[in-house]
């Protein structure tokens, strides 16, 4: 794993001192002023396709930031961590279709059953070591893409589930209402996103990176080891689950794609697009992604080409991802600067 | 409002997301192939009611999620105005969501899934299918099989089909037809390879042990062509009757190197059926165009223009919801026609009439030398109670 | 009161650790000595849960710790540092120290405040000072000199408050001053902690110096027990470990 | 004693990253010489032979061996140009036997000689030959260092250079090793060895360069060295 | 599920030797493609996730060298030669540059090359999927051997690929070469400063990999479609392969082959639409109870 540390850029755990107070409020205080920008954007400029594109950022956003809660501070390299998110994409659906609760008791149980299946997975994988674990979790996967294949009677199989996800408006929210669908998409983003904050910079937080440095060390302070990678498991699960839910809300359906191993790349790439070493650059590669994907499928159809291109140049070029390299910028100029100005 | 100035434009822009990319690329780029050779004809004559055509073709790489959102990107920032959805299976579902939520007029043109149309939930009436079905290839090849299971004695059957929505309903419902034409067919042996499998071996090898006296498979493309490569050097073919509904595609016929004789298919798309000029004509341009041969989903997209182009005419309007309304039971002249001419069931808004039937192949040019035509009255009749044993109606 | 019974563990064919019986009472300090491969470290890797013993009990005061693991073990206190340091590289001292103490007091869940308690901080404040590693809080242990790494695993076992404290090698790797000072300072955590001392140490100057009670090890077995003057004399021991040289001083 | 060096070190600048390391390092073995590069943790001394060794990126200075300039390239190379180094963490194979070790190790030396086969490491380290289809990441410290040893042996060098070759050793390992190295020292090899036990060292090395903060501050043969408390005072703590 | 049938087959001689030939037959070209994975990651600890592409490329030069040549013995050696080249350039021009980096940044660099290689494909061959015809050699009737049917063609592919195991895995145990190939995959550095040309050995593996890969592409490209993008179901199931044998364990990957093989020609028979399923079950199970595959060493 890297040897910078996750969350470094900003301040390391002393932030405790009591005169440092209002800074427990500063993530809170980020977040809503995320919130209220990402809210007046559609007044601003009317364009929808931008609306579509904060809503795939939040799926896929929501999606690839818990799996850098795997990824980058535990050390644990995931490849099935997609299968999450096609659960929560088709629990989700299959609740609203089949019985037509509220949205947010469905939300809810779809969370529960993801953390029930979350629990046994992760039981059986965070077992394994590096690269079995990887490869356990991406065989987890295709189990649940097969089951989804051939479950056809439940989950209509390669089709995906037909005929859209009922969206009966709740508490004055219409989620077929493309601008409350974009709405509520930021609110589950900037929500998720300070949730996975706090569970970053939490001591248990902490125990995680002690983990990802040296296991075995972490076991000899007293740390359940196995535990703290199953919880971290389940709760990345959750908010991989969430991303899915937007996902198969924005596009009214849940398909066999959304639990396929390319998804969980996708997420891995995002990662290491955006750079695993701060918090917010699984974000940074969501939007890097996703802008590169629309503009390069909308010019050739020989992406695969370019998008290869793209990749040598941050893994051999820049050889770290881009918020990694910004922050690493950063530091040595102010490194620079304290230098000539002692 | 924006809609009514961008309906006032020149050009109209007719939006395709498709796949150009990946196992299956072949589907989009010989699609787009056939739309681009109709486009050019229709403007070449002046275009939709005045307005040349402009496609905007993206690839959708065959991920639904990606379809949906091209799909919504060509309506809501190009300015396209109709769609074509070239996607199959689940990413056209997900531009049927698009269809229903935007409202735009679309003609899918490549997804086989019968529920697509059949299902009366799906119905939207802006959203139209200018596709073969497996039901219809179904109802044609098993009646065609059972006159050959009755003349042969073929009472021991096995099916060999891909495991995914198309495979198992196409089968099966071929295996309801059979037993209904040829009562005392018996199927001894099935087998679900999953789709873009590489190796056929376990199950080549599980159905000479069954020791079936014909096969029944809707394996198409490369799986097919790989299938028959390898059930070839254990000499399968001489051992029964094989009837492979998509084996009478130029992109499989051209392909396998060692075509044994007499494989039973249903036609897809053949220079040579239905055996009139135009349609000779039509794979003969295509093939000087582009260098190789049209493909199923070569007409059916041809079709689909053709399609818009008369709706355009008889509606005398591009406006989406004239057009729909136009295209809503319209028969057109059409090179595929069973008859001549092609119809855009209203009921349903489903693709019928078109040119089917089954023969067999030879290895060489016109590779399926002669092709039984299949009787639409029987396909209506039948599909129609599978439609009730649905619950569609 | 720590006491080994019969403890044994084979690799193979190799019997690391042969049938070792030892006490260590509260507040005593003793060095592990013995040739290389003897089965020091083995020895207290089966005292800290690292290894599964073959047979043998582990009593912490009575309680019999064999057959469990590491974390469970150090929750009783039984602490231990590294032959080779063994950190947590990319975490700075403080909080190493903080996410340690937050994990001995069960304060690391999902649940629990983001901001460590006074309580917290006091006990990372003082194993910092400890082991004069406060002026270094904000490094990051990788970037930390050989020593200062040594001293920060000794500062990990340390913030866990154990009753005995196991330290393998604790000078591996020093130079001779820096050697002093890391042994003077684990005599005066000794000294002011009032904790079990087990040390495990090739230098023979720093043994006989400051420690009173020399257990030897060769072959998994316990070769002699006894004071320094005892065993710089025993036979076995020179033949078997220190050799002919002269060790009846430090040097210069 | 011949006056052509075998290892001549000239000004040599190594950084990590952005620090520099080693500050304009030169030094010079001549044939038979046994030379202690002596100074505290952290002086440089690993780094110093490190960057001989062409594993650490030097990036000014030159290196030559027995007139042949060796700095810049590759670390094989300068390996059979005639360089054996044992690092100061062993770094033997652990999933290899003992003799697989030894028999990785093998190469002729730079001249085409070819004094040591298995046999006669076996003969030098007697304690290995039990030891020979052990695992060789299952060995103590000791054995292992022994092992490093002999395997850099077996590559016929025609200098040797030791990373702490004490560290971590039984008193009695550290005298058997002291007695190996004066041994080789008799038959005429070339040693650069970097110590930190002074005890150790004093008694094998004929001479003596002491590097501090990545400088060279002091050279001289092993018994003026002993001689200057000042020297030994200020760099050596002794 | 159809455990019948399963059961009527274990009863059945020229039944069980058919589906174990043809387990056999899966598993041979199957532990060709895995082999080269494991052997590089073994030594280069690198995942390589692009080998599926080098099966492709195999497959793709047999078939061009065979239409233009006619000759099938030049189409295997362009598959294997053709693919060993390639192997040995993308590891020097860029895999090396990533060794000792983030496991990620090695596999980034690798799928990098998925997306490239299939594009390439795509442009030289064309997006259409393309078939290499069995050579007139071996369009002969298939054998029977104790009741059960045997295609010669086939009997060569076991062939080929028991020679290549029994030659690896004894190259690799016995010979200095592969002392110094395995030693390097531990500590490059070390064996560099003992006087050996390290970049020559990760290419050579790298390079041999591919091959092997190269040749299985080669083997299977009468017998199988060839499309861009072939590459990657077979990469998925070596990858099943190598875990359940153990990374970097060639004898694991033979057995592990083998045993996928025969999951798959057995369970087509008890459990025909759960055979894939079957296989990712035995991989969980197997790692359930051994965390580093049937002959992987503890990861430390
Ligand atoms: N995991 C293991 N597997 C097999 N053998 C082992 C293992 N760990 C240790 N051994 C063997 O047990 C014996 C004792 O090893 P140990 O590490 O305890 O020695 P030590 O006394 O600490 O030596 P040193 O002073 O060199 O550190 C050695 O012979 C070693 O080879
Ligand atoms: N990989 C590295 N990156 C950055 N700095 C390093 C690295 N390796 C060593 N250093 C630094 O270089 C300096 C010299 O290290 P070196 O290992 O050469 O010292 P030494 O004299 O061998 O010390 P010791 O006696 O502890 O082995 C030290 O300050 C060390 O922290
Ligand atoms: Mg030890
Ligand atoms: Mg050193």
């Amino acid at each position: 794993m890297t040897e910078l540390q996750a969350g470094q850029g900003t301040q390391p755990l002393d932030v405790a001192r009591i005169d440092a107070r209002p800074q427990r409020y500063r993530d809170v205080l980020i977040a809503l002023v995320a919130f209220v920008v990402l809210a007046l954007l559609p007044f601003i400029f009317g364009s929808k396709q931008l609306l579509d594109f904060v809503i795939r950022c939040a799926a896929y956003g929501l999606f690839a930031t818990s799996l850098n809660l795997l990824v980058g501070y535990t050390g644990l390299i995931s490849f099935g961590h997609g299968m999450f998110f096609g659960l929560g994409a088709y629990g989700f659906g299959l609740m609203m279709q089949k019985t037509g609760v509220p949205i947010p008791v469905a939300f809810v149980a779809t969370l529960a059953m993801t953390l029930v299946v979350a629990v046994v997975i992760g039981a059986i994988c965070v077992r394994l070591k590096e690269i079995y674990f990887a490869f356990v979790t991406l065989a987890f996967q295709m189990l649940i893409h097969s089951t989804i294949l051939s479950w056809q009677s439940l989950t209509g199989g390669d089709q995906g589930l037909r005929g859209g996800i009922p969206r009966p408006p709740f508490l004055g929210i219409d989620l077929s209402n493309h601008l409350h669908l974009y709405i509520t998409s930021c609110a589950l983003l900037v929500i998720g996103l300070l949730l996975m904050r706090q569970i970053a910079q939490s001591p248990f937080g902490y125990t995680l990176r002690m983990i990802r440095d040296n296991a075995t060390r972490a076991s000899f302070i007293g740390i359940d080891v196995w535990r703290a990678k199953l919880t971290i498991f389940v709760l990345a699960a959750l908010f991989a689950s969430t991303g899915g839910i937007i996902m198969a809300l924005f596009v009214s359906g849940a398909y066999p794609e959304f639990a396929y191993w390319t998804i969980s790349g996708e997420g891995i790439f995002i990662n290491m697009l955006g750079g695993v070493t701060t918090f917010l650059g699984p974000m940074v590669g969501t939007v890097l992604l996703l802008i590169l994907n629309d503009t390069v499928t909308r010019l050739t159809e020989y992406h695969g080409i370019v998008l290869g291109i793209v990749i040598l140049f941050f893994a051999i070029g820049l050889r770290k991802g881009l918020m990694d390299f910004v922050v690493e910028w950063f530091a040595q100029r102010r490194g620079e600067v304290g230098e000539r100005a002692p | 409002a924006p809609w009514v100035a961008r309906a006032q434009a020149k050009t109209i822009k007719i939006g395709m997301p498709t796949i150009l990319s990946g196992r299956v690329a072949q589907l989009g780029t010989s699609s787009r192939n056939a739309v681009l050779l109709e486009v050019e004809k229709v403007n070449a004559a002046g275009g939709l009611a005045g307005r040349p055509i402009e496609m905007v073709i993206r690839d959708s790489k065959g991920q639904p999620q990606e379809a949906a959102r091209i799909a919504r990107e060509l309506v809501n920032t190009d300015g396209c105005e109709m769609l074509l959805d070239g996607e199959a299976s689940s990413g056209s579902f997900a531009v049927h969501e698009v269809a229903r939520d935007l409202g735009v007029l679309c003609i899918h043109t490549c997804s086989e899934a019968s529920s697509l149309t059949a299902d009366p939930k799906q119905h939207i009436p802006n959203a139209f299918r200018c596709v073969r079905q497996g039901i219809h290839d179904s109802i044609v090849g098993a009646s065609y099989a059972a006159g050959i299971a009755k003349a042969k004695g073929l009472k021991k059957w096995a099916t060999c089909s891909p495991d995914y929505a198309y495979g198992r309903d196409t089968t099966g419902e071929f295996v309801l037809y059979l037993k209904k034409f040829a009562p005392d067919v018996e199927i001894i042996s099935e087998s679900w390879p999953k789709l873009f499998q590489p190796d056929y071996t376990e199950v080549v090898t599980k159905i000479l042990q069954a020791k079936p006296q014909a096969l029944y498979s809707c394996l198409w493309g490369g799986d097919l062509t790989s299938y028959i490569d390898q059930a070839n050097i254990y000499a399968m073919f001489t051992q029964m009757e094989v009837f492979a509904v998509n084996m009478a595609d130029y992109t499989a016929l051209t392909v396998v190197k060692n075509l044994p004789k007499g494989i039973h298919s249903g036609d897809r798309y053949i220079k040579t059926f239905p055996p009139t000029p135009e349609n000779a004509a039509w794979g003969d341009a295509y093939k000087a165009k582009y260098n190789e041969y049209p493909t199923n989903w070569s007409w059916q997209n041809a079709t689909a223009v053709m399609f818009l182009n008369e709706a355009v005419k008889k509606a005398n309007s591009t406006d989406g919801k004239k057009v729909a309304e136009a295209l809503t039971g319209l028969t057109i002249k059409c090179p595929f026609g069973a008859d001549g001419t092609v119809t855009m069931r209203a009921d349903d808004h489903t693709l019928v009439g078109y040119a089917i039937g089954w023969g067999t192949t030879i290895p060489q040019e016109p590779y399926v030398p002669d092709v039984k035509a299949g009787d639409w009255k029987t396909i209506f009749e039948l599909e129609a109670e599978w439609k009730k044993s649905k619950g569609y109606t | 009161m720590l006491e080994i019974r019969g403890l044994s563990k084979s690799f193979g064919g190799v019997k690391a650790t042969d049938n070792v019986s030892l006490d260590f009472v509260d507040g005593s300090l003793t060095a592990v000595i013995g040739p290389n491969g003897a089965g020091k470290s083995t020895f207290f890797n089966l005292i800290t849960g690292a290894l599964q013993p073959d047979a043998g009990q582990i009593l912490l005061n009575g309680v019999d710790m064999a057959g469990k693991a590491p974390p469970e073990i150090v929750r009783h206190g039984i602490g231990r540092a590294f032959q080779v340091a063994s950190i947590f590289p990319s975490l700075t001292v403080e909080e190493t120290m903080l996410a340690a103490v937050c994990a001995d007091q069960r304060r690391a869940g999902v649940m629990h405040r983001r901001f460590p308690l006074a309580e917290t901080r006091d006990r990372a404040e003082h194993a910092m000072e400890l082991l004069g590693l406060a002026g270094k809080r904000n490094r990051t242990a990788a970037t930390l000199s050989h020593g200062d790494q040594k001293l920060l695993d000794i500062a990990l076992a340390l913030v866990l408050e154990p009753k005995v404290l196991l330290l393998d090698e604790p000078t591996a790797g020093m130079g001779t001053e820096e050697r002093w000072r890391m042994i003077d300072k684990v005599r005066e955590l000794w000294e002011k902690q009032k904790i079990t001392v087990v040390f495990i140490e090739h230098d023979m100057d720093i043994v006989f110096k400051i420690a009173p009670r020399i257990v030897v090890l060769c072959y998994g077995r316990i070769l002699a027990t006894g004071t320094p003057d005892a065993i710089r004399r025993n036979d076995a021991v020179i033949e078997a470990y220190l050799g002919s040289d002269d060790h009846s001083g430090a040097v210069a | 004693m011949s006056a052509q060096p075998v290892v001549q070190v000239d000004d040599l600048d190594v950084y990590y990253g952005t620090s520099q390391i080693l500050f304009g390092v030169g030094l010079s073995v001549r044939q038979g010489e046994t030379m202690a590069l002596l100074g505290r943790n952290g002086a440089g001394k690993s780094t110093t032979m490190k960057a001989i060794m062409g594993l650490a990126p030097a990036r000014r200075g030159k290196v030559t061996l027995r007139g042949q300039v060796v700095s810049g390239m590759r670390p094989h190379h300068i390996a059979r140009a005639g360089l054996g180094f044992v690092p100061e963490d062993r770094q033997i194979f652990p999933e290899h036997t003992v003799e697989d070790n030894l028999v990785i190790g093998q190469k002729k030396g730079p001249g085409g000689e070819d004094e040591w086969s298995i046999r006669r490491v076996y003969d030098v380290f007697p304690l290995l030959e039990p030891l020979r289809h052990r695992i060789a990441g299952r060995l103590s410290g000791g054995e292992q260092q022994m092992l490093a040893i002999a395997r850099t042996l077996m590559g016929n060098p025609v200098l040797l250079l030791l990373d702490e070759p004490s560290e971590g050793l039984a008193p009695i390992i550290v005298q058997r090793i002291g007695e190996l190295l004066r041994q080789l020292r008799g038959t005429g090899a070339t040693v650069l060895i970097a110590e930190q036990n002074m005890h150790f060292c004093l008694g094998l090395a004929s001479h003596a360069t002491v590097i501090d903060k990545g400088q060279i501050v002091y050279t001289s043969s092993i018994e003026e060295l002993k001689a200057n408390d000042n020297i030994r005072q200020r760099y050596l703590a002794l | 599920m159809d455990l019948d049938a399963l059961a009527s087959c274990l009863a059945s001689p020229a039944c069980l030797v058919t589906q174990t030939t043809s387990g056999l037959i899966i598993g041979m070209l199957l532990f060709l493609v895995a082999v080269g994975l494991t052997l590089i990651f073994g030594v280069l600890k690198v995942v390589n996730f692009s080998h599926g592409a080098f099966y492709m490329f195999g497959a793709y030069f047999a078939m061009t060298a065979y239409q233009l040549t006619g000759s099938f013995a030049l189409a295997m050696l362009s598959g294997a030669a053709g693919t060993a080249i390639l192997g040995l350039i993308f590891e020097r021009v860029f895999m090396s540059r990533v060794y000792g980096r983030d496991v990620l940044m090695q596999l980034l660099v690798c799928y990098a090359f998925v997306l490239i290689f299939d594009d390439v494909v795509r442009m030289i061959w064309g997006p259409e999927f393309r078939s290499m015809g069995m050579p007139a050699a071996f369009q002969v009737p298939p054998l029977f051997i104790a009741g059960g049917v045997v295609p010669p063609y086939y009997l060569l592919l076991i062939g080929v690929a028991l020679a290549a195991a029994v030659v690896l895995g004894l190259g690799l145990a016995r010979s200095r070469i592969g002392k110094v190939i395995r030693a390097a995959a531990h500590n490059p550095g070390m064996v560099s400063a003992l006087g050996i040309n390290t970049g020559l050995i990760y290419g050579g593996v790298f390079a041999l990999g591919g091959m092997l890969a190269g040749l299985a592409g080669a083997l299977a490209a009468p017998v199988r479609s060839l499309t861009p993008g072939m590459g990657f179901s077979v990469l998925i199931e070596s990858f099943i392969v190598t875990v359940i044998g153990g990374m970097g364990s060639i004898i694991g990957a033979l057995i592990g082959a083998l045993l996928i093989g025969l999951i798959r020609s057995f369970g087509s028979l008890g459990f025909p639409l759960f055979t894939e399923g079957l296989m990712y079950l035995f991989m969980v199970i197997v790692l359930v109870s051994r965390p580093t595959g049937l002959f992987g060493k503890e990861v430390a």
